[in-house]
């Protein structure tokens, strides 16, 4: 039965390509080529998952358990529930996109390019599904190596330091989570994730070592998301990075990572830290939103608005409100979409025009009519237009937070604003207005087929994810409603708070 | 009439940090070489002074292999030494600090 | 009797070490410590080493401070001129070898008691009775020395090879 | 039991026209891209028609619920379309009114480059509008709402090659942004205190708890005002709206005058639940729409852009509605809004007409004489500034009255000053109404076939547009039409009669009983109205009566105002401006508000984002704590190398001590153990 | 004749060492020494092979009872075989037939290796001293075996002098510890402590003994304070020496350490834990930081063979069976990466070091895939990237000390990871990152077999002990076992479940 074994194809397929990339000759474009289909397999394989998907139930699914290492007590450890699910359909969706991303980008030396590609995509397939801490560990650290030699190998003038930045940014926090990791294998001695689950809910440990433990967590996956003061790798990244890697290198990760450990091995204190995250949260988003709209470097301005986006997940997550965590997840994959559809087609300006200063552009909607078009719907998805994927995100994430935090959040939707500002002021620099010297300089080719077949895909799904919303909410509910509170104490909530201090049913504001 | 052995093993530590200080002083890596030859001494004088107070043979053995040590020690150092000589042409410690930081 | 031998070959012995730590030309540093070592080997045979009293006259005293003179000749060593490479030595190794000096001495003569009385020939170790030992109890450690002498060779005459 | 209607039919029409057009209109021949955006106009039309005959028979509201949107939790907002006598009227105006300008367009914007772009937009929009008046629940509508806003940027950008066009979409987007800015947390408050966003449910909840009064239903309609402020172009948020005027003139007509800018009005009218329960929030809203019908009609006087006075013309007039509205003369407000479309359409689409016939002309004082020339625009026109201006028996006289006399009798303590100011208001209407009949109409031309094609570039839009898009021919066809003015094509003079004639016999729905009318208009909208308690002033016919002639001689006044200054003794209007000059050049710029928004808030902000933000915290404290901690970890490891300075003694001497340390310690037995674990 | 089994690699090394030197005292034909070097590796393969069928011989002693061979002794002759049989492939792949000496060099390490094991099974303090003095004299002579190069004579005289400085202070502890118990014997002076603890007075000689011991095995495992010498010596040192003289000794000396500490004064635990404690801390932090400025490579795995000497001693002061087994599989995966590391960095830059600066290594990835793919992998390991062998090292050394409650000794390690993340990038960076125009890496010679073999072996090594590392962490468990002193939870284990 394929349902026993599918998590290990998914994981393994694009190492086992690797491999074989590493074996193929290096003429034409027999590598791109073949790497292309093991990611469409990849991406077909996945799609077994929520075809078989049993949307009835809470647990994971998919379950795979052997032992792996006997001592100390090592699982290989696999399933997925509603959380995991559309990650890792994100994820398998996003690989054939990255390679035809790079197709043109990546010339010299494509064989390692595409080994350590595949390489990535099996680490970061691997986090989604384990289960066992030790496992998602190693797969947590060895994400983050194809990435950091892919930017130090194909990024651009800077791409050594913003190699250097991203690793150490995210190393350093993770060895502390390892000391975290193992003191809870001292004091529960299992790894098995759904094993802690209870043994920590039965209590017992020290609450103040606890605390500790969730802080470090917490930290780790706070750098990855990033949350806001901790997001100074970003900007280098994303301006160095090859697109490909840019795509994947913020947010799911981090974020499904504080949804798995934070929120469900340590609710009580995730509760307790709550507010502070809630208020950087809410920074995030208008410090992004603001440092974008006078950015001229397109990458940079992607990098914050992308910080922008994140933190409204954060907001979701830590509003432990059902809908706020619903919107979070759904966010995270707008996130990936949208984000990643916007760093396609700055690439495909840059292979265009060799510049990433949207000030030297201008009066291209005439010119490359299609690329305006695709860029406008991704614009909207963006600002969160309703019937585009961001608005559920950004909806279901504030006005599930709102009775939380009310006025944080008043102030959070504020972002709505300036998201506005920065794309469309973006938009205009590149398409409206008069041809400028850069544009008329060259010649105007509009998007190509493969081009199209990069992005048409996103847009898609930007809209039908807008739409139908409910498709993926089903799944996601599941896994994210035994994170949430209780929907008594919401319920308590709304009764307790009040906007003005006033009673609801007293005589009035006059 | 009788003499403390631990008067033995204090005139050893005498020779043991005379040793060190020498060690520490000198220029002429020969005679640093030398110093360290006064420590093995001293540990050996030690040596055979316990050997007495335990009445155990193997103590004073070990002092005769660590003879043979020294005498081979002696040669691969003075080898060395020569080397030195002949790469660097001088025998001041001081002048041999080609690699550092 | 007894005393006064120790007191005057183990004051010949800091004598000749301070010399070597204090003379500046190399051969008279040699000179001094075969003055220590032979005086060491009084001190075996008052601790009733006679073997070894022997083997350290013949093996240190003669082959390897023999070696000693014969390398100061052939590099013709002159006296060692004080540069001042290091300041650590004297700010940190003289403090280093008076403590150990300190330490050392506080604790053996502190425990004093503990240790035993040497009296002269009270106890005695003949050349018999050391083989015996070496040669059963020992002999691996023995045979294992050939091995050692052989890398010595071999290193010598690789770093110390004539050029060519 | 209602028959199926299939309501959705009504949005989905358009949106397929949008998409046909969109997708493929490019390689289309034009009249293929014509005949889908009208059918995309025409087949709702005929769709609405066929609901209106067969409205009698239905029981109201009538509900269809397509699918579910979005569920999460005990939340869910569903796809569901309902209809009242409220929908019906909208769907009337905006079927109606944008057919006609959709066959205006074929004559207007023929010769425009992007043609089936500018037919696919409308398309769009007519979707989009159609979704926010058919919406059963709040977001929904708010899907509507984001969606015209989106339409009107597109379309106000249509000639993107022009900077200003594209700076003034994108303002009239971040505004209207604001707006939605209040309309998400109105929302959300919803959500928190009912759980729900469907109308049917939160307005029943609301009645069946008399005792839910004010508070949170006060903060839930002050931001539904934020909202509607920022669609319907009141202050503070109606600054957007002049520049749109750099969109297409039908686009202002259809967009910016006759149905967009209404939705706020018809968003308070639907939730007039809510506003019933919070006297201040509509306190609030009388006196902005107030405020605004004024400041609006002060400015509108001293612009020369003759689209610019309708623009201001249309602020103010959405005051009225806002103040009918704020009086919970909610059908009164309703009413203005469908005649308002009559008239409002028409005097664009007519002044359209008119800067089609001189080439291109927008300015006023280059105008005049056309009267002759173009006898048909000038009769509707004159129509229309007649209607607005409230002359009676024609359609604004009997909406803005109604309004005027609900404002005096209303309960509200406030109600006469409203009442007061909005008379003036309307004085000051007709005097800049006529201000424009003379000067447009009348006496000599002043701008001559040469200057004419001088102001070319003024006008910039669609020649900027055609120059590099290389349509030379095309822009050769402006000036051409600069020294033979010519009355415009039958397919734009034909809407521009409908509208005309709709303009003037509109009132009769709605004339009044002081008239011996029966105000059919208003008691047939009641049902949707009821229990608005505070809408009950005390009124007689008599007073009714008085205050229509008091209205009337106003208007007159204002008609005789402009005929002195504008007709009779055309050097007047010099000379006032001269005497009280500070206070013209204050109207004329528009009290500097532009200037004064950029100085308070856009200024600030983008300094605040770049040195701020940008530069101190991101750049250094952010980027700068990162290298501080790398160079320190260096400089520590300076040190540490240091203890490498390659001299073989000074080693020997590190050991040395460190061994003596060593032995010391363990001998002193130095260092404890419990502190390391 | 058992006896002779029970030394059977050392004898096939000494047979081997005597064999290629006579063959290099061969006049004639001998244009070419390189042979040599593949019958020495012949002779290390023997000894590898004997040392693993040493693991079906009952424990037990030998020549009345100097050498003890058991799981533990066993582990470590195959490390050391191992090592010294890709030493040996490295050194032939750096060497040309023009290299001076190549008989004698051959030679050197066969004798070598036969000190470090007697290192790792002696029980009999003098045969440790002449064992540990095998090992060193042969590596003084090695470090200097450039002898035309100031900087290689130079090293050798640097170690060769401070190497004897502190063996005079190890060998004044074992005169100490004698003086306290009168016996040599690692066991009896185990019986005699108990005794004394037992009579409840301990001879203060055996305290400052046990810690002269301690600093003249840690100058040898260069742990810091004692590190001073590390850094300029591997760097005068041919690089195929580095490879051999980073780690085979060391991991004999810890062998030592280890059978000393804990096989002879278990009961002293609370004199020397402190000391190795912060020993330990002074190592990682101290190598780190050092490494972080380093410009030369050779320079900065020399700090970074001081930190994870230090990590190693993270393991020791968990002091349970689980930090022995720790400390024995952190030995085995350290060397495994440092030897693979040191062969690309002798292959690149030859065995007269014409590559020395970390910029020099730029490009490395471009000219050849498979040295700068290689490189990246051990450097990958030496970070602790999951899924290589230095990560479980460094999984198993912290959990043993986490088990032990060692929560601070745990952070700062990891923390100094960290920081080594740093140095170690920098390196990785400039291999994988687009070479500048006639940059000196692209004079890199192809790889030769040798280098293949040697990087297949130390490859090989690294991703099995990060992907199974089960069958190594029995043996080191097994090693563990043979000190049932510590295989009772220590003391620490209690205070932990605080």
């Amino acid at each position: 039965m394929l349902n026993d074994s599918i998590l290990t194809l998914i994981t393994l397929v694009p190492m086992a390509g690797a491999i074989i990339v590493a074996l193929l000759p290096r003429k034409g474009r027999v590598i791109p080529a073949f790497t292309l289909l093991v990611t469409l397999l990849t991406f077909v394989l996945s799609l077994h998952l929520p075809a078989h998907f049993d949307y009835s139930q809470h647990g994971f699914q998919f379950e795979e358990n052997r032992s792996w290492i006997t001592s100390p007590m090592i699982f290989y450890h696999l399933g997925i529930d509603g959380l995991s699910l559309w990650l890792v359909l994100l994820t398998t969706f996003l690989g054939p996109i990255g390679v035809l991303v790079s197709w043109r980008a990546i010339e010299q030396r494509t064989k390692e390019f595409y080994f350590l590609f595949l390489l990535q995509q099996t680490a970061m397939i691997g986090v989604f599904v384990s289960l066992d801490l030790f496992l998602y560990y190693g797969f947590w650290e060895l994400s983050l190596v194809p990435m950091a030699i892919l930017i130090a190998m194909f990024g651009r003038e800077r791409g050594r330091q913003a190699a250097l930045k991203f690793f150490l940014y995210t190393f350093i926090p993770s060895a502390l989570f390892l000391v975290a990791i193992l003191w809870l294998y001292a004091k529960t001695g299992t790894f098995d994730f759904v094993t802690l689950q209870t043994k920590l809910a039965a209590g017992g440990l020290a609450p103040q070592a606890l605390w500790w433990v969730s802080l470090a967590f917490l930290f780790a996956f706070a750098v990855k998301v990033p949350v806001f003061p901790l997001h100074g790798w970003l900007g280098s990244v994303i301006e160095e990075a090859p697109t490909a890697m840019a795509m994947v290198v913020a947010g799911k990760l981090g974020l499904y990572s504080i949804f798995r450990f934070n929120l469900g091995l340590f609710p009580a204190q995730s509760r307790a830290i709550a507010p502070l995250m809630i208020v950087l949260a809410v920074i995030g988003i208008l410090y992004g939103a603001l440092v974008a709209l006078v950015q001229s470097d397109m990458r940079r301005l992607v990098a914050y608005a992308i910080l922008s986006n994140l933190s409204f997940c954060i907001l979701g997550i830590f509003s432990f409100a059902l809908t706020g965590l619903n919107g979070a997840v759904f966010q995270t994959i707008n996130e990936g979409i949208s984000g990643g559809a916007l760093l396609v087609l700055i690439a495909f300006l840059y292979e265009r025009y060799g510049s990433f200063d949207m000030s030297e552009y201008g009066g291209l909607a005439a010119r490359l009519p299609m690329l305006a078009t695709l860029w406008v719907l991704t614009t909207l998805a963006l600002i969160g237009l309703p019937l585009f994927n961001g608005f559920v995100g950004e909806f279901l994430v504030l006005s599930g937070s709102f009775p939380v935090h009310p006025k944080w959040v008043a102030a959070a939707t504020v972002g709505v604003i300036l998201s506005a500002s920065y794309m469309l002021r973006m938009a205009q620099r590149i398409f409206y207005g008069q041809p400028s010297s850069l544009v008329s300089g060259r010649p105007h080719l509009d998007l190509g087929a493969r081009e199209q077949l990069t992005l048409w895909p996103m847009v898609v799904l930007m809209l039908v994810m807008g739409v139908a919303s409910t498709y993926w909410i089903n799944g996601i509910e599941r896994g994210v409603l035994k994170l949430s509170d209780a929907p008594a104490q919401q319920f308590h909530q709304l009764q307790s708070y009040n906007v003005w201090s006033t009673p609801v049913s007293s005589g009035g504001a006059r | 009439m009788t003499v403390p052995i631990a008067y033995y093993l204090v005139l050893a530590a005498i020779l043991f940090s005379i040793g060190v200080a020498a060690f520490l002083i000198k220029r002429n890596i020969i005679t640093i070489f030398m110093s360290i030859e006064l420590m093995l001494n001293a540990v050996n004088l030690t040596f055979v002074a316990f050997a007495h107070q335990w009445h155990q043979v193997s103590g004073q053995i070990f002092v005769f292999f660590v003879m043979v040590v020294a005498a081979a020690e002696a040669a691969v150092g003075l080898a060395i030494i020569i080397a030195v000589f002949r790469a660097r042409n001088t025998l001041n410690v001081d002048q041999i600090d080609l690699m550092k930081l | 009797m007894h005393l006064a031998l120790f007191l005057f070959f183990g004051a010949m012995c800091v004598a000749g070490a301070l010399n070597l730590l204090l003379q500046r030309h190399p051969i008279n540093s040699a000179l001094s410590l075969i003055v220590v070592m032979s005086s060491l080997a009084v001190l075996y045979l008052l601790l009733g080493a006679e073997f070894l009293a022997a083997a350290q006259v013949i093996v240190y005293s003669g082959a390897i401070m023999v070696l000693f003179t014969f390398v100061i000749m052939l590099l013709n060593a002159g006296r060692e001129v004080r540069t001042h490479g290091s300041k650590l030595a004297y700010a940190a190794g003289f403090p280093g070898a008076a403590i150990l000096l300190g330490l050392l001495a506080f604790i053996f003569l502190s425990h004093r008691g503990e240790f035993a009385q040497a009296k002269l020939g009270e106890y005695l170790v003949t050349t018999g009775d050391l083989s015996q030992v070496l040669f059963t109890k020992l002999l691996l450690p023995f045979e294992v020395t050939s091995v050692l002498i052989l890398i010595a060779i071999l290193g010598a005459v690789a770093l110390a090879r004539k050029e060519h | 039991m209602n028959p199926d209607l299939h309501l959705w039919l009504i949005p989905l029409i358009p949106l397929a026209g949008f998409l046909v057009n969109g997708l493929l209109g490019r390689k289309f021949p034009k009249p293929v891209v014509t005949a889908v955006a009208l059918m995309g106009s025409l087949l709702p039309l005929l769709w609405v028609s066929n609901v209106v005959l067969k409205f009698g028979s239905l029981t109201l509201p009538h509900v269809e619920t397509l699918c579910t949107w979005i569920r999460a939790g005990a939340f869910h907002a569903d796809f569901t379309l309902q209809l009242d006598q409220l929908t019906l009227v909208m769907l009337c105006v905006i079927t109606g009114v944008g057919f006609l300008i959709h066959v205006y367009s074929v004559g207007y914007m023929a010769e425009e480059e992007g043609y089936w772009r500018f037919f696919a937009y409308l398309n769009l929009f007519l979707f989009f509008m159609l979704t926010l008046v058919l919406a059963e629940n709040f977001l929904l509508m708010f899907v509507g709402w984001e969606g015209v806003g989106l339409a009107s940027y597109l379309l106000i950008g249509f000639y993107y090659t022009k900077d200003s066009a594209a700076n003034a979409g994108k303002k009239a987007f971040i505004v209207n942004r604001i707006g939605d800015f209040g309309f998400l947390l109105a929302m959300f408050l919803l959500i928190a205190h009912f759980g729900t966003l469907s109308f049917s449910e939160v307005f029943g909840r609301i009645g069946a708890d008399p005792a839910m009064q004010g508070g949170v239903l006060t903060a839930v309609a002050l931001f539904l005002v934020l909202g509607a402020a920022g669609k319907s172009a009141q202050i503070p948020l109606y600054v957007w709206l002049p520049d749109a005027m750099e969109g297409p003139t039908p686009v202002s007509a259809l967009i910016h005058a006759a149905t967009m800018v209404t939705a706020g009005v018809y968003m308070i009218a639907r939730t007039h639940v809510i506003f019933d329960r919070s006297p201040y929030a509509l306190a609030v809203v009388a006196i902005i729409g107030t405020a605004t019908a004024f400041f609006a009609a002060t400015i509108g006087m001293a612009q020369t852009d003759i689209k610019r006075v309708l623009a201001y013309s249309t602020v103010s007039q959405l005051g009225y509605m806002f103040l009918g509205c704020g009086v919970a003369a909610y059908a009164a407000g309703i009413f203005h809004l469908v005649t308002h479309a009559f008239f409002k359409a028409l005097l664009f689409l007519a002044a359209g007409s008119v800067i089609h016939a001189v080439g291109g002309e927008q300015d006023m004082r280059r105008m005049g004489g056309l009267r002759k020339k173009i006898p048909v625009t000038f009769w509707t026109m004159t129509a229309a500034v007649f209607a607005i201006s409230g002359f009676p028996p024609l359609s604004g006289f009997v909406s803005k009255d109604e309004i005027l006399y609900q404002a005096f009798i209303s309960p509200n303590s406030a109600g006469k000053v409203l009442w007061a100011v909005g008379l003036l208001t309307a004085g000051l209407t007709s005097f800049y109404m006529f201000r424009l009949w003379y000067m447009t109409f009348f006496g000599e031309r002043r701008g001559g076939a040469a200057d004419a094609t001088a102001f070319l570039d003024d006008r910039g839009a669609a020649v900027h547009a055609r120059r590099d898009t290389k349509l030379t021919a095309v822009a050769e066809e402006p000036s051409a039409h600069a020294h033979l003015v010519h009355e415009s094509p039958w397919v734009m003079l034909g809407p521009l009669i409908i509208l005309a004639i709709l303009s003037v016999i509109g009132g009769f729905m709605a004339w009044p009983e002081a008239l011996g009318g029966s105000n059919w208009f208003g008691h047939w909208l009641s049902p949707v109205f009821a229990g608005s308690a505070n809408g009950a002033g005390a009124g007689s016919v008599q007073l009714q009566l008085e205050l229509a002639g008091v209205s009337t001689l106003v208007a007159l006044a204002g008609w005789f105002a402009a005929y002195l200054m504008y007709f009779a003794n055309p050097a007047l209007p010099g000379r006032i401006t001269a005497r009280m000059h500070a206070l013209y050049s204050l109207v004329a710029n528009k009290y500097w508000v532009d200037e004064i928004y950029g100085v308070l808030i856009v200024t600030p902000v983008l300094f605040i984002a770049r040195y701020i933000l940008g530069a101190l915290i991101d750049r250094g404290v952010i980027d700068g704590g990162t290298l501080a901690a790398g160079y320190s970890a260096q400089g520590l490891g300076a040190l540490v190398a240091r203890i490498q300075s390659g001299n073989i003694r000074s080693y020997a001497g590190w050991l040395a001590l460190f061994a003596a340390l060593l032995l010391a310690a363990s001998y002193f037995g130095w260092t404890a153990h419990f502190w390391m674990r | 004749m058992s006896d002779a089994l029970r030394i059977l690699p050392e004898i096939v090394l000494t047979v081997g060492g005597i064999v290629v030197m006579l063959a290099d005292a061969m006049p004639a034909k001998a244009s070419s020494r390189k042979p040599l070097g593949w019958l020495a590796a012949l002779f290390a393969i023997g000894a590898l092979a004997a040392s693993l069928w040493q693991y079906q011989l009952p424990a037990g002693t030998a020549y009345y009872g100097v050498v003890q061979v058991d799981a533990f002794s066993v582990f470590f002759h195959v490390v050391i075989a191992g090592i010294v049989l890709a030493a040996l492939l490295i050194t032939l792949d750096a060497v040309t037939d023009a290299t001076e000496g190549l008989g004698e060099l051959f030679a050197l390490i066969l004798f070598g290796a036969v000190g470090m094991m007697l290192m790792t099974s002696a029980v009999e303090l003098l045969l440790v001293f002449v064992a540990l003095e095998i090992s060193s004299i042969s590596t003084y002579i090695m470090a200097g075996f450039r002898r035309r190069s100031a900087k290689s004579t130079e090293s050798a005289l640097k170690y060769f002098l401070l190497g004897s400085f502190a063996t005079s202070f190890f060998l004044y502890g074992i005169a100490l510890v004698f003086g306290a118990t009168g016996t040599t014997r690692i066991g009896e002076i185990a019986g005699a402590i108990a005794k004394a603890v037992g009579g409840g007075h301990v001879s203060p000689l055996l305290y400052i003994g046990v810690a002269m011991i301690v600093i003249g095995l840690s100058f040898k495992v260069s742990a810091a304070p004692f590190h001073v010498w590390t850094p300029d010596v591997y760097e005068g040192a041919p690089s195929p020496v580095v490879a051999l003289m980073s780690t085979a000794p060391k991991v004999a000396a810890f062998a030592v350490l280890l059978r000393i500490a804990f096989g002879a004064f278990p009961l002293l635990e609370a004199h020397w834990v402190p000391v190795l404690w912060w020993l330990a801390v002074a190592s990682m932090t101290i190598g780190n930081l050092g490494a972080l400025r380093q410009r030369s490579v050779k320079r900065m795995l020399a700090y970074s063979s001081i930190a994870h000497a230090g990590y190693l001693l993270v393991a020791f002061t968990a002091l349970s069976a689980e930090g022995v087994a720790a400390a024995s599989f952190y030995a085995v995966s350290y060397a495994a990466m440092n030897v693979g590391i040191f062969a690309i960095v002798s292959h690149a830059g030859g065995y007269d070091d014409r590559l020395t600066l970390i910029d020099d290594f730029r490009g490395l990835a471009w000219r050849s895939p498979l040295l700068g793919g290689a490189m990246g992998f051990f450097l990958i390991s030496l970070i602790g990237i999951p899924f290589t062998g230095g990560f479980f090292g460094k999984f198993y050394v912290f959990t043993a000390a986490v088990h032990s409650g060692l929560i601070w000794l745990a952070i700062i390690g990891l923390v100094n990871s960290g920081i080594a993340a740093f140095y170690y990038l920098r390196v990785a960076t400039a291999v994988f990152s687009r070479p500048a125009e006639a940059s000196p890496v692209m004079a890199v010679p192809r790889a030769t077999l040798p280098l293949l073999l040697a990087l297949f072996l130390t490859v090989a090594a690294t991703l099995i002990l990060g992907i199974a590392p089960g069958g190594v962490l029995a043996g080191a468990r097994a090693a563990a076992a043979t000190y049932p002193s510590v295989s009772a939870p220590a003391p620490a284990a209690q205070s932990a479940s605080r």
